[in-house]
């Protein structure tokens, strides 16, 4: 199955892009989506305990079982106002 | 069967009719039920914030008995740097959508009647708002509650970020 | 003797060029005790209160992040009776004296750059503002906590009453 | 010495009146301005616990010496707002 990541503030200057398609095996979490985007995007790596994470329009954690076609969001903590 | 159909029909008709006069008797509490159902007018938008046209649409009923209104403006520093704007960036449709979810969570709450919030996106310069939000309650400490409530959790849970632009 | 004078007006001069030289180090410290001064603008009147023209008129300066402005709105309802507005009689001289004196506190304890207050006395009808506050201030938690202190103190010390007056 | 005495909110149409001068001798306490102002407006007495006094603009307790000239001010609980 594939799944499209999105990043957004300061992770997008980190990863290098705004978004990505990753290819997965069906029944992957978000934990092993992450896995996987360590090794492409090594500078994220390091953001991971402050990292924020979503599928579509709501916060997700990495248990989240991924389905074909999710949109996944990873961004730094918010700071609206 | 003609004739059950019929006294089973009038029944329903009592049924209705008494409904009606409940309602009726309870119309305190159904008028509170129907407060219950906050207006919602939510905003991220590039375009400025124009709070005296805000204040001029205001609309409120009349047990309502408190306006609160934030305005949360870009300041000249950002730590201990000169700054001359703020660029936001918003996760849009998460953001609209995370909004409305503490929108639903403020009326569980507290008995707040209106919310409005208007957030800009893109360049806002130092001195002009970048977020502005009206909540009208029947009473002063709610409104004061939940008005403070929704930024703290919006700055929690709303996905926006900023990037200070330094001068020069 | 007028060697003396000669180096004693020099060492003035100098001295004079210190506190300049001084006064342009510590120019953050020195703007922070200018905030200091709460620019105060307070109206008690029969006058119908203008929030569109009030919201125009605001002035802050770029250090400035936080605005909180409050309205309260004279309610249908006073305990369990229906009433179609209230009368507000002040103790006009002492009223002032007593915001005057809230104001003097208010700026001991938090770094509020302006505030202004309008209060209508005599009738006011159910659906209209007998009450507008704004605050002014660096940041949001001193800003809400400045006028809601700020209101909580004015219902227990600023001689003004009301008497509501009742649907026929 | 005379003082001037003023009866604010419902204190006025309970005193009858909105304001009335008081003749004392030298030295009396607002306390002793009391006593004496309950035997002229007895329906204000049930008020005492509850009153609120001033001399000019600035609120006075019991034993504030009065002054001749001085305008004290009697009042229920304030509600402004």
């Amino acid at each position: 199955m594939q799944v499209t990541v999105h990043f957004y503030s300061y992770f997008k200057d980190l990863a290098g892009c705004a978004n990505t398609d990753v290819a997965l095996e069906a029944g992957c979490s978000l934990g092993d989506l992450l896995g996987q985007l360590w090794r492409r995007f090594p500078k994220l790596e390091p953001m991971k305990n402050s990292m924020l994470m979503a599928v579509g329009v709501d916060y997700q954690t990495r248990d989240y079982i991924l389905r074909e076609g999710d949109e996944v969001s990873l961004f730094p903590p918010v700071q609206g106002g | 069967m003609s004739g059950f159909q019929i006294s089973n029909l009038k029944s329903q008709i009592q049924d209705f009719g008494f409904w009606i006069f409940y309602l009726y008797l309870k119309r305190q509490t159904f008028l509170y039920f129907t407060f219950q159902i906050v207006k919602r007018h939510l905003v991220i938008s590039k375009d400025p914030i124009d709070e005296a046209s805000l204040t001029a649409s205001r609309r409120m009923s009349s047990g309502m008995g408190a306006v609160v209104c934030f305005s949360g403006v870009v300041r000249e520093s950002e730590g201990s740097e000169k700054i001359n704007a703020i660029d936001y960036e918003a996760f849009q449709k998460m953001a609209e959508h995370q909004f409305h979810l503490l929108f639903d969570q403020m009326e569980q709450r507290w008995p707040v009647e209106s919310v409005r919030l208007v957030h800009r996106v893109g360049v806002v310069a130092v001195g002009e708002p970048s977020l502005w939000v009206e909540i009208i309650a029947p009473h002063r400490a709610e409104a004061f509650a939940a008005c403070q409530w929704l930024i703290d959790e919006m700055k929690r849970v709303v996905p926006i970020w900023k990037k200070p632009l330094k001068t020069n």
